[in-house]
């Protein structure tokens, strides 16, 4: 099977649903000519047009809405925010409209768009070319969260994507998109949304992570599987909805648990995986549920001493899951 | 009854029957939202907001559109807009009884949200001018496949203040969008009024800022409105882009059965505008033209009135959503 | 002491505070002659004028920026969102600015602003006039999140928000408005943010609450003292920073925890303190940790029997409160 | 030396000597931003974004304010404008190198993020045209207070696509607030160009929507540049409201150093932009006028080299910060 790194998965992804269905269109700032500030779009504006590779003016709630709009009359646009940072302006389209819109009409309308944004830090990006923002939207019914960690998730999670019929975002982090490297097979194929992946197996601990920390994980978990621990790493893939099941089933299988995120902690994913493992394997922990994950601090910052303290690490994680060993 | 040539309105082309209809429709719109207000005071709708003084705008701009062909992003005051497209009071009533069989939300949303999938009227929610994008992105759609279908959506003057108004508009004059965005332009946004809105005469004057062209109209003829909506359709359908149209209408209402306007809205302003009503003026207009003969705009009320209490005894025979309901369509079913 | 209404409470704090400091000004859609939609700032106007009470343009995001940039310059802005379910359009403004301004300029900046909106259903308000949105921002470093129950916590929480340094977010639950009174001191208090309060005394389970849902937690804990059970209820007020003494105090005096809040529960606060009482109180607990919430649909919808269906009530939290004690 | 009648620029008042500061101030600016691609090129500087092509605009509308007294909101580009106010090149360098000491941001934001209390310079992020929605807050906050400060702000041409923009103009229309709003446009927001962008010929048309002056100026020109701010900050200090002065620039460096800017625009265009310098035009008016004599651009520019020669080998023996201090400055500390 070809290696493509995590981005060209991402760029494959689009290509070939574009290729397969023509109410595929990409819009965003600087997709066109320039294929996206990290390339996702190259050569896309060639293959398929200006009236299907859409360069649209600096306006992320109109890029968001107007691709809400073009859903609802036929196509599967696919909005790219060229950070996700910058999505914020798109917030309201986002969380009032593209995720009620099927509620609101009682299911007459439907919303099947993908936003796409680069998120994570350790690419001296500072407080806003950085942030790690996908608690916020997982808390919105209505919307579908997607976050790959390997080239193949990558490709696989954004077909199906595309395919569905509901709002999916879909946040790839920038630093993997050129450190992480997977074999992708040629034939077409889809990974589910809503079902996590166990990246690797183990009986003592379960770790839960997503996205580039995931990675992270199974680095940390192999430090520590010389001393005769073995971690279980799962990979949440989808934020929102959560696998309940893949969650209760390992959290109950190890007794003990580490929810592993970049995003700081308070309300976010690792907020909820614990409260479910809190509520659904009380009787079958070990020790508390520990969480690992950004500082409280509004962003990563980006002189580089500042950014290696916020940045999580295999090394940090494997601390993490000592004590955690330890308990 | 005999068309005289008066009564065919000259830069138009519309004919005698075409102004009835148009008549018609505005009393529909007028007859039923009194009942809503009604159905208000008797503590049966717990929430009702009006197009009373809209009704010519809506009914002469909605009259230039191809029904389940064009789309349109209305907004809560168009009432009579949806009313021409093919809505009807009984789909408006099921609604403000909070029915099981509203066609815009099953009752999910407030009265006055419209949506109808069958008439491509683009279900809306509370947050004012995110239409806007819908409408424009509709429209892009339309572009990709090279269908020479419009997009039409419409918001009160306030509402044009909202950053996403600005994104839209803008998006579809450099998109060269078929897009028609109606400013209906009552003077308030709730208690706001213009002058503290924008520092331009016009809502018009907005489209400057996009390249655009913005017209004018007189809100209270709908003739008016027709023509210059016919106009902006035939534009948009040509590829040449947007327009941007603002009717001046009044508000004749307060902002919504929960406000008081006495407040903030002189009562003199008010009586002049109710002086000079929509409905009285077109039925003024076509019976001097004899388009309307001596009792048929009696008649006309009369059989609007008929229509509503017909659709309002099926309503309320019509039953609640069940609790549970409430779990459903969140997510497409499969 | 005089007994007032929640929204007497509030009205009272901002006049108090503008006649104590000239700084204060109140700003957003409505809030002039009309006195707001629920009339919150009734009186504000004619006691102020106009330069103090600003009616703006119907623009979200500019209500909350100009009040940033007011705020940079030297006033104490209060700015009304006039239904939090509108608050959206501006999220970029308080995420991405006011959340950060004291941190991206190392403490040179701070940001003492308000932003008040009514949020909460059960008043027929639908999609658009019933939300829970506070966890998005409780999510976010550098804001304060503050949610009243009473009015005597109402007037002086919301006179420390306005004399904070920091921004604030006061959520006001629009049903409490009347439903709501209470003894309101005459003479000049403020209640501290980050502290909770414990309005009900119990050692078999805790409860921890926000708005509202206290009162109802409340009257379902009485209603089950009657057969033995002695609940306290935890009032959380502010909801960012969470009072960690306060929650792990009660959740392991009691060993059984119950939160209940409004919102759905996915990435929630009530998803953070569950997990904080997982992480803290391991050694503590004698059941899983229970959330109660909203269910995970867009809103609350209109048709009076789905309102009812989405909303807690006293009854309703009983019911789980014996499941509970049962356990 | 002495100064003829024709080294006063006759509309301005402008003298010879504050003619030469805004030379010197540009010559500090181009030699410092490039110096900032030195470090780039280097690897010692991970991010640079330029002022590049942008300094006429920037000197000349800074000199119209008080610094310290008068508010300003800038963005990215406009390194040019903080030399005017009174902000040094260690400053920024202690920034580009990511030091403890930079006083914009103690290293925390990425170089370019300006602030500086002291010169009420607010603090920006990187989220284009947000700041105009501040700078419109720091002049209500003047108005209310009866002060006759104004505020300046700064974004580029693609940024007024952006709701804040129209949300702000239309606030600091409608409540006359002493707000110049500069549109530094240089055709392209990173590969978008101007077309793409609006409809509309001038950004400064963008103004008409709110019923607000707009200018446009020949942003190479920096005394038409002053004499554009001068006479917006006169109106606004007299409480006639904002103006938009749109200020035609070119980029001269790719968007930024992650940019390669080739694949979007012309060379022949890039190499017009050079020809016509700002830097060298000026420098050929004001020799033309004898403002500077020959020899006097050398010494400038040596000068400025020397400043920040000076300055980089300050900011490199600064220390980085501490780890730890990432924790603080998240609120306020008691
Ligand atoms: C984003 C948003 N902010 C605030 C509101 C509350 N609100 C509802 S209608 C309205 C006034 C709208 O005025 P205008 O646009 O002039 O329309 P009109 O009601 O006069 O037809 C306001 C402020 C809202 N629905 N959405
Ligand atoms: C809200 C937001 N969206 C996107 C970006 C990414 N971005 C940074 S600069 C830029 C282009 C800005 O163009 P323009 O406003 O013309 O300014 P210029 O760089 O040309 O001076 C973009 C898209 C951003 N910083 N903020
Ligand atoms: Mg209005
Ligand atoms: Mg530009």
């Amino acid at each position: 099977m070809p290696v493509k790194s995590y981005i060209e998965a991402i760029r494959e992804g689009m290509r070939d649903e574009m290729r397969r269905d023509e109410r595929v269109i990409v819009m965003g700032e600087d997709v066109g000519v320039k294929g996206g500030v990290f390339k996702a779009t190259d050569g896309l504006f060639t293959e398929f047009g200006e009236m299907r590779v859409i360069d649209t003016p600096l306006a992320e709630s109109a890029i968001v809405g107007v691709a809400i709009g073009a859903a609802i009359n036929g196509l599967r646009p696919i909005a790219e925010i060229q950070f996700q940072d910058f999505i914020m302006p798109a917030v309201d389209q986002i969380v009032s409209e593209a995720a009620k819109i099927r509620y609101r009409s009682n299911g007459d309308f439907g919303v099947p768009m993908v936003v796409r944004a680069p998120y994570g830090g350790g690419v001296h990006g500072a407080l806003y070319h950085s942030q790690s923002m996908e608690a916020m939207f997982c808390h919105i019914p209505g919307l579908k969260v997607v976050v790959p960690s390997t080239p193949y998730d990558a490709k696989g999670l954004l077909r199906s994507a595309i395919r569905d019929p509901d709002p999916v975002l879909y946040f790839e982090h920038k630093r993997a998109y050129r450190l992480i490297k997977g074999e992708v097979p040629e034939e077409e194929f889809t990974v589910p949304l809503g079902r996590a992946a166990t990246v690797r197996e183990g009986d003592d601990i379960a770790i839960f992570s997503y996205g580039l920390m995931t990675r992270f994980c199974v680095e940390a978990a192999d430090a520590i599987a010389a001393d005769g621990f073995d971690c279980a790493v799962v990979d949440l893939r989808t934020l929102r909805p959560l696998d309940l099941e893949a969650i209760v089933g390992a959290a109950r299988r190890c007794g003990k648990v580490l929810v592993v995120q970049e995003a700081n902690l308070a309300v976010s994913v690792a907020s909820e995986v614990a409260a479910i493992v809190a509520e659904e394997c009380f009787e079958y922990l070990d020790a508390p549920v520990m969480r690992l994950g950004g500082p409280e601090i509004p962003a990563v910052p980006f002189s580089p001493p500042l950014e290696e303290f916020y940045m999580l690490n295999p090394a940090k994680i494997e601390t993490r899951l000592r004590e955690l060993a330890a308990y | 009854m005999a068309v005289a040539k008066t009564s065919r309105a000259p830069e138009t082309g519309l004919d005698a029957d075409a102004m009835r209809a148009m008549y018609r429709h505005m009393v529909r719109a007028r007859v039923l939202d009194e009942r809503l207000w009604v159905l208000n005071r008797q503590g049966r709708a717990p929430f009702v907001i009006s197009c009373q003084g809209h009704e010519a705008a809506q009914v002469g701009i909605a009259m230039a559109l191809r029904p389940g062909y064009d789309w349109v992003a209305p907004y809560y005051r168009d009432l009579a807009v949806t009313l021409v497209l093919g809505m009807t009071p009984l789909d408006h009533l099921l609604a403000t009884l909070a029915r099981a069989g509203d066609p815009n939300s099953g009752s999910r949303q407030m009265p006055a949200h419209y949506g109808c999938r069958r008439l491509n009227i683009i279900t809306g929610g509370s947050a004012v001018a995110t239409q806007v994008l819908h409408a424009c992105g509709a429209a892009l759609a339309a572009k990709v496949r090279g269908e020479d279908a419009v997009a039409l959506t419409a918001l009160g003057e306030g509402s044009t203040s909202e950053g996403d108004f600005h994104e839209g508009l803008n998006f579809a004059a450099v998109h060269s969008l078929p897009l028609i965005c109606v400013v209906e332009n009552n003077g308030f946004a709730i208690s706001v009024p213009w002058a503290k809105q924008s520092h331009t005469k016009d809502a018009a004057d907005r489209a400057k800022g996009y390249g655009m062209p913005g017209v004018v109209v007189d809100g209270g003829d709908p003739i008016a409105c027709y023509a210059a909506a016919r106009d902006a359709v035939e534009r948009a359908r040509r590829g040449k882009g947007p327009t941007l149209i603002e009717a001046k209408v009044a508000r004749l209402t307060p902002h919504s059965s929960d406000d008081d306007d006495r407040l903030y809205k002189r009562r003199e302003v008010l009586a002049d505008e109710k002086a000079h009503d929509c409905l009285l003026r077109f039925r003024t207009a076509l019976e001097e033209r004899s388009v309307l003969a001596p009792g048929d705009a009696e008649e006309i009320r009369a059989e609007a009135m008929r229509e509503v209490d017909k659709a309002l005894d099926e309503a309320e025979a019509a039953p609640l959503p069940a609790p549970e309901s409430a779990l459903l369509n969140v997510y497409a079913e499969d």
